[in-house]
């Protein structure tokens, strides 16, 4: 028994080593941002071509001296607090229109159900990043322009997600929502207290993408706002890129300080991915 | 507590080729327990459906209280139903399925545990409480979908085989809680079973269905002792009615084989001679409990008596199961544990005549009354 | 908001649009001077300030200016880019503003010509740029170059002279021996390198900027071109340079602006090095450094133009200048700041200032400039992509009628 | 769930805040540059619109550059579907299975969709630098000559398909996992019962029910394939020769940077008409034998 | 055809707190049919799917013809399994969820199809074939299952209540193809149900089981006439054995509240005398049908007779069932139908002493042998 087991655990451990290394594979650009953000910038390149580039310096007082002068340079904190604003409204705004869309395509037989979602699909072909004069022309017209709402509207609903949900809604047994509405339960109930947290995994891979679509987007706040105490982090993080002189361990420490934020929701949402549903309600396991 | 009739009721499914359920006509009356029973595909959940609002009715007309309910929806038509696969809220504890229907009619949290709390009692699941549905065996959680529907109060109640999958204990008592409930809330109920003692003991009146049509509505002992076609007769009653296709000649009864020549007391001869069934071939059905092998029948009945060789025999407890061949069908009879034979054993049986039931040959309706 | 612009003509209050953030030395100065300009003026004008930040070659920052235009909620002035004069002066988005700035002999020629379309002034510049070459004086040192042949403003070298320096470097470390950022196809292209076009007697178009062909593609243009091509393809340069490889001692020297000069102060402290001019077409000789930078316009929108101009008048006044250009350390556009910072600097910056007002040659002002400077970047990596294109002049008369199209 | 009559149009109520939405920023949007189309608005001038007819449309036939970067969209199509949306699968296969290190896995895969394409950018030019970047000196070990890679008009689409598969797989991964997710564990054991191997489970369950989840994504990855952008503009500039040079960069670099809105919009309105009808075709194919999927 | 043996096996879920088996042995012959009853949530299922591999072992070996195949995963085990709740592949029509497991054996085409339509006509299943599962009733989703199973002639069969929620006609017809094809292939069969019947007439041995433990393992008449203890006594026979708390004195039963005061046959006198009980409590166990009302019988044994008040009487048919109270507890009598008797009636009834069950009060082991 004791040799049965040891050769699982073996094919655990070789397998287990592979994806590591498949995972390093991916990671790296991240390890290297981080590492990166805590050296002096002439270290970067000096160390770029071998694996110091994954080691940030020797010397520990070096670690933080990138971040206390961007925080130096930079009102940091207070584009952190817009970003995580705009982008958790955004994400709340885009979970629950586009929720509630892809639950009115799954589960409702309206009449040009049909052509609306055909015409959805064909939404997804165009291209938002050459209409941003039309968009902002639209802004303007309808009075948001220099409020979040012009930075948060916009993005909010999304073809794809609702597709996304949609699909979601779809596989989940009819036998459940219809035990909710025996239940007494109203559309609206059955929505929220069944479909939503049964398509978990769809809420938290909509939440991620969303909050990460919006926590990068630069040009359109700088476009729709003006004064700059509303500006998001990416603006910062654009103009410490493209200020010459650039000082890559200064980007590279504001770059991780916009990137940790987006770790954390990920981990956050994924948590839900994690846990699962497991089961529908027939008995399955 | 309320009324509820279904007139001329239809139903076809979007992409079937037939009616699932033909021609439904059915009158519950207030706090009535209907319990439906028939072969599997036959339409009891269908209209069990239908009635929750679950499936549109294709044709015809359901009401309750007189109200025609057709279109209302499901959540307005305060039914709580135990469905067949059950449909928990997989992502909710065994609680919270319970509670949540409660939750929604805005009862109170304590009053919302009160219930919770004696309905686990009654079921068995306290200490389940806590799971999720994943974690819990088949029974329980069934009794979870059972105690989801009783928790509700609702005045009808549909239960789609809410007792299948529990042993014959638990079975027993849950019968039993679901009859005392019953008698204390004047529910009006249906019922859907596969369990004969089930549908025996809880039923006011019995619905027979086959092939979504309704093949009798009565009481057990009606259905059982009077059924009105040859479908009915063999599908109540287990083991199962044996039925012979017989002629009817000199007041006698003999089977095409030739295997037995009895003669048919008076009351039931008189009956078919009116009805002009003398020297006319007819189908003859006899329950395997109106077989008997002791001696002093025997004797008693010598008309009576046929003879054959035992095929398979079955001791279960306190009774026997003889399978023999006679008149080129299979009879069963249930006989007692001390009259055990072997396979291959020559036996001899008696027909109780004065219990055994005629039908016609073509329409398999019944002759007796 | 952008869209309040009710005011009549004396109205009292600016916007202004700036491409720079609030956060960076730049951003402070120019806060600093608008504070000045609103307590010293004596009319009584209200300058306000937004701080929108660029991202590249202005993305972001003129992405906003091209909505506000097209949804007419123009600021009453606005920093552009040297090269967007022309364009934004043909379509009336700014206006002359000559008359309202004072001291103009004092400017840069360069600032005077990229601010001027169709001999009318539309824009200052506030400060000037300029591009060096940079040299590991260690590494020379290594590779057996004598001081005494390196170049001064004074004393430039040819481009044969510049190529033999380049292989004996090149011999030495088995490295290319200059980085020319010929990766960098963006402005940079046409800003670092014209000047060697300009030096071999060479131009992009005709004066009037109405003519290409003959221009792109003459005998000079092409020579220059041809410089480059020789360049890469005898490995002196490299079409994929490592990031920073000068920095870090890969490279002998590099190609690059004067903002390398910081850098180089503030994260390579141990590297030695120096700065020299650009080498010369060795027919004619003739220096020429590039130039350009961002400047301050009145849009056509200011309706105070009095006031608008004003401010521009006053935000490139010495005293601003001064302030704005020692913040961020950049190139002074007028004589005068130039003395005054000169002093102050290091020897790289004289070295830049110097070179700025000796050889220093303004980008065309056309109102395509976007697109002719696109093509001039697909020049010169059509040449550097020596095996594919090994005829020079056949890519410069091709490139020649592209960009001719431009011009109509 | 109850669909009769009236009932069933409550769904438009659900649908509507989105398509408000979506009307505001993005039909009306693409409505109006739809208009622009036929103009020759110019960004700066936008007051002098004036009326030209086809004329814009004939000229983007006539443009060599759209041409050609047309074909370079197809060429990065065809390659990046099958490696992209595989490597996807792949990996959510990975990272649906339980196993120690999980979270650390399901990171690490995603880590390029959070990471700025500055930081991917900059270490893969070095990794792909023809002199002395990391792959040629993988490809010496195989005694593989070093490759110009970004350099050279032939590859440099295929350096750029591989970093965009490499980047943008984790976010189908990410999809693919939701839709891994709701399969029940049931039907693995069933089919485990039946005497599926891993593979059999894969090609029977889990593709078979993961279906709607893959016509999704496979749509929407070719539709976001063809609006490739962002990787050629940081790390080309559309070169060499516009060999990476994709329609959405052209159409974006025609309208803001030459200003030609007008011609722009013209060039949107063609090449949008293309890739529905390719979309269209796309998810014929993959819902071919399928039924469900409207 | 294949043996099967389970060491003392432990099973705990990862998120339990108790073991829902514990040391489980049970060593199966080749060929043999073995059926598992017990109490809902008593560890069948869980056993079942140890034993296909779809669950780890937490503790002990399982083997399968002496080879420890705790590791072995569940596709190189060849066991044929009909799932509790079917786990149908709901994308495959049902010829497709039949033919799934055949195809990957690489089962000729036209071989699988000779088996699906024979399958498909034992179950009843012919029109459906083209189907998928959604647009099945319940009944025929689990026959389904149970065909999926069929067809594969894997050597090991496991049954998990494959017939719960067919009527009970078809569940008899399904009963005995069950053991017909049991007797052609001699597959080694590990059965659930919840039906005595099913458990009492399919099984060669029966595995009782209670909190995930063995109770008893033997023939079904082992099980059903020498119990081991209370609990098998108890859930074996429906309705249940009554049992009552009683005193061995002087040759006489009686029980605490005097309500009656019978004599013990000698045989099991003497056994209760030798194991030293005289004296002593005991619980006693009597089977409904061991309780008589025929006047027959109570003038036989009169000092056997026991007098109550019926408390709820069921008319099943060929039998009645009559619910009284004796001694404190519920005593329920399965007697002849002729002998009914309504709510409140007086009865005489008759205990037939030499059925009687003797178990220990504290441990509630068997005292008969
Ligand atoms: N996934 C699980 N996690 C935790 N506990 C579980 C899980 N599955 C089953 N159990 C528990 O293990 C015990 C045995 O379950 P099992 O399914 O084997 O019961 P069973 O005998 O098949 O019952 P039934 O007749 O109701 O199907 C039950 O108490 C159940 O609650
Ligand atoms: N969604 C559906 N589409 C098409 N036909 C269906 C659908 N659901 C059920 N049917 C068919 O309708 C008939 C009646 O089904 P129903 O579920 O009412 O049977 P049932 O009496 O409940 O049977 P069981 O006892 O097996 O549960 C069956 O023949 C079934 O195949
Ligand atoms: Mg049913
Ligand atoms: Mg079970």
């Amino acid at each position: 028994m004791n040799r049965i087991i040891s050769r699982k655990t073996f094919h655990i451990v070789w397998t287990t080593v592979l994806i590591t290394l498949l995972a390093l594979f991916f990671l790296f650009p991240l390890v290297w941002m981080i590492v990166s953000s805590m050296k002096p910038e002439q270290q970067i390149y000096n160390n770029i071509s071998n694996f110091k580039a994954f080691l940030p310096s020797a010397n520990i007082s070096e670690w933080g001296k990138a971040y206390s002068s961007i925080f130096h340079r930079f009102n940091v904190f207070r584009y952190i607090l817009n970003s995580v604003f705009y982008a958790v409204s955004l994400t709340i705004g885009s979970l629950l229109v586009n929720s509630l869309a892809g639950y009115g395509f799954a589960k409702y037989k309206f009449t040009g159900r049909k052509l609306i979602f055909g015409l959805l699909i064909a939404m997804l072909v165009i291209p938002g990043a050459t209409l941003l004069i039309q968009q902002f022309q639209v802004a303007k017209t309808i009075g948001i322009l220099n409020t979040p709402l012009a930075v948060i509207l916009p993005g909010m609903s999304s073809p794809f997600y609702i597709y996304m949900f949609r699909n979601a809604f779809a596989e989940i047994p009819d036998s459940v929502t219809e035990a909710a509405e025996l239940d007494g339960a109203s559309n609206l109930r059955i929505f929220w207290n069944i479909l939503l947290p049964m398509t978990m995994p769809t809420v938290a891979t909509v939440g991620t993408l969303s909050f990460i679509g919006s926590w990068n987007d630069y040009v359109w706040p700088l476009m729709v706002l003006t004064n700059s105490d509303q500006f998001p982090l990416q603006v910062a993080i654009t103009n410490i890129n493209n200020t010459q002189p650039v000082y890559m361990n200064q980007v590279m420490s504001i770059l991780t300080i916009s990137t940790v934020p987006l770790i954390l929701v990920y981990i956050f949402f994924q948590k839900y991915l994690v846990q699962g549903m497991g089961s529908a309600g027939n008995g399955d396991k | 507590m309320v009324k509820i009739d279904l007139d001329h009721v239809y139903k076809k499914y979007d992409n079937a080729k037939n009616y699932s359920v033909k021609d439904f006509n059915l009158h519950i009356n207030p706090q009535e327990f209907i319990v439906f029973v028939g072969p599997s595909g036959c339409g009891k959940s269908t209209t069990l459906r239908m009635i929750a609002g679950l499936e549109d009715i294709t044709k015809g007309t359901f009401k309750i209280d007189g109200k025609v309910m057709n279109d209302v929806a499901p959540k307005n038509r305060d039914i709580a139903m135990v469905f067949q696969n059950y449909a928990l809220y997989p992502h909710m504890t065994v609680y919270d399925n319970m509670a949540f229907g409660l939750k929604l009619n805005k009862v109170s949290k304590s009053e919302i545990d009160k219930k919770i709390q004696k309905a686990s009692e009654i079921l068995g699941l306290k200490e389940y409480l806590k799971r999720k549905p994943a974690a819990l065996s088949g029974g329980q959680r069934q009794r979870v979908a059972l105690g989801r529907a009783i928790v509700r109060d609702a005045p009808i109640f549909l239960m789609d085989e809410p007792l299948s999958n529990l042993d014959a204990k638990l079975r027993v008592t849950m019968r039993a809680e679901i009859a005392k409930i019953h008698q204390q809330l004047k529910t009006t109920t249906i019922y859907v079973t596969h369990d004969q003692t089930e549908a025996m003991t809880l039923a006011d009146r019995i619905v027979v269905l086959k092939d979504g049509q309704i093949q009798q509505v009565g009481t057990p002992m009606e259905v059982y002792n009077k059924p009105a076609n040859v479908f009915v007769a063999g599908f109540i009653g287990s083991p199962a009615m044996n039925f012979f296709n017989v002629k009817l000649e000199n007041g006698l009864v003999h089977d095409i084989n030739g295997d037995f020549n009895i003669p048919v007391p008076e009351g039931k001869l008189n009956i078919l001679k009116d009805k002009g069934y003398d020297g006319q071939e007819l189908i003859m059905g006899i329950r395997p409990e109106d077989v008997h092998t002791e001696q002093v029948f025997l004797e008693s009945f010598p008309h009576n008596v046929v003879e054959s060789t035992v095929v398979v025999s079955e001791l279960l407890g306190s009774e026997t199961q003889l399978y023999t061949n006679l008149g080129g069908t299979e009879l069963v009879s249930k006989v007692d544990a001390r009259d055990f034979a072997k396979p291959g054993a020559h036996v001899k049986m008696g027909f109780e005549m004065n219990k055994v039931h005629f039908f016609d040959k073509d329409s398999e309706e019944t002759l007796d009354n | 908001g952008c869209g309040n612009k009710q005011s009549s003509n004396n109205d009292k209050n600016i916007t202004m649009w700036v491409h720079i953030s609030d956060e960076d030395p730049e951003g402070k100065a120019l806060a600093q001077n608008i504070k000045e300009f609103n307590k010293e003026n004596k009319e009584g004008y209200k300058a306000k300030v937004q701080y929108i930040p660029r991202s590249g070659s202005g993305g972001g920052y003129e992405d906003k200016v091209n909505a506000a235009l097209n949804s007419g909620s123009l600021p009453d002035v606005l920093t552009l880019d040297g090269p967007n004069t022309a364009a934004y002066a043909n379509s009336k988005i700014i206006q002359p503003i000559g008359k309202y700035i004072s001291d103009k002999d004092d400017f840069l020629k360069t600032i005077i010509d990229q601010g001027t379309y169709k001999d009318k002034l539309y824009a200052i510049g506030y400060s000037e740029s300029s591009v060096g070459f940079y040299y590991n004086k260690k590494m020379f040192k290594e590779a057996g170059i004598k001081d005494s042949e390196l170049p001064t403003l004074e004393k430039p070298w040819t481009w044969d002279q510049f190529i033999n320096i380049c292989k004996k470097l090149k011999d030495h470390f088995h490295e290319p021996a200059i980085n020319m950022n010929l990766n960098d196809h963006s402005e940079m292209a046409l800003y670092s390198l014209a000047p060697l076009v300009w030096s071999a007697g060479g131009s992009i178009t005709n004066p009037a900027g109405t003519k290409a062909e003959g221009y792109f593609n003459s005998k000079q243009t092409t020579s220059a071109f041809q410089f480059i091509q020789n360049m890469v393809k005898d490995g002196y340069t490299t079409i994929s340079p490592k990031d920073k490889g000068f920095e870090t001692g890969k490279y002998a020297m590099t190609m690059t602006g004067t903002w390398e000069v910081q850098t180089l102060d503030n994260q390579y402290k141990n590297l030695k090095w120096g700065v020299l001019p650009y080498p010369v077409s060795p027919k004619t000789k003739k220096e020429v450094s590039p130039t350009g930078s961002w400047q301050y316009a009145m849009t056509s929108a200011a309706k105070n133009k009095k006031a608008a101009g004003a401010l521009i008048n006053f935000l490139v006044s010495k005293k601003a200048m001064y302030r704005s250009d020692m913040a961020n350390t950049v190139l002074p556009a007028r004589k005068s700041v130039s003395k005054m910072m000169e002093p102050k600097v290091n020897s790289a910056m004289k070295f830049f200032i110097k070179q700025n007002q000796t050889t220093g040659h303004a980008r065309p002002v056309l109102v395509n400039y976007p697109q002719v400077t696109r093509t001039f970047a697909e020049t010169v990596q059509n040449v550097t992509l020596y095996k594919k294109n090994p005829d020079v002049q056949k890519v410069m008369n091709q490139q020649a009628q592209v960009i001719q199209k431009y011009l109509k | 769930m109850q669909t009769k009559g009236l009932r069933r149009q409550v769904g438009w109520l659900y649908v509507l805040p989105a398509l408000l939405l979506l009307l505001t920023f993005l039909i009306i949007p693409f409505l109006m540059s739809f208009s622009y189309s036929f103009t020759d608005y110019n960004i700066l001038t936008p007051n002098v619109k004036n009326f030209v007819g086809l004329q814009n449309y004939i000229n983007t036939f006539k443009d060599p550059v759209f041409l050609q970067s047309l074909k370079n969209i197809a060429q990065f199509i065809v390659f990046i579907m099958p490696i992209q949306v595989g490597a996807a699968l792949g990996l959510a296969l990975i990272v649906n299975k339980k196993r120690p290190g999980n979270m650390f896995f399901k990171i690490s895969f995603f880590a390029p969709q959070v990471v700025s394409l500055t930081v991917v950018s900059i270490l893969w030019m070095y990794i792909l630098n023809p002199d002395q970047g990391l792959l040629n000196g993988i490809l010496g070990i195989f005694h593989i000559k070093p490759q110009p890679f970004l350099t050279s008009p032939k590859q440099a689409m295929f350096a750029i398909i591989g970093v965009s598969a490499w980047q943008g797989a984790g976010y189908q991964m990410l999809i693919f996992l939701s839709g891994l997710q709701s399969i029940p564990q049931s039907l693995y054991e069933a089919a485990e019962l039946d005497g599926a191997n891993a593979w059999q489970r894969f090609i029977h369950i889990t593709l078979p029910m993961l279906k709607p989840t893959s016509v999704m994504i496979l749509t929407t990855t070719f539709i976001s394939a063809f609006n490739l952008m962002t990787q050629p503009m940081i790390m080309t500039q559309g070169g060499p020769q516009n060999s990476t040079m994709t329609p959405i960069y052209y159409i974006y670099r025609t309208g803001f940077t030459d200003r030609q809105l007008g011609y722009a919009s013209a060039m949107s309105v063609i090449y949008g008409i293309v890739i529905i009808i390719f979309t269209i075709i796309q998810r014929k194919i993959t819902n071919a034998g399928g039924d469900e999927n409207e």
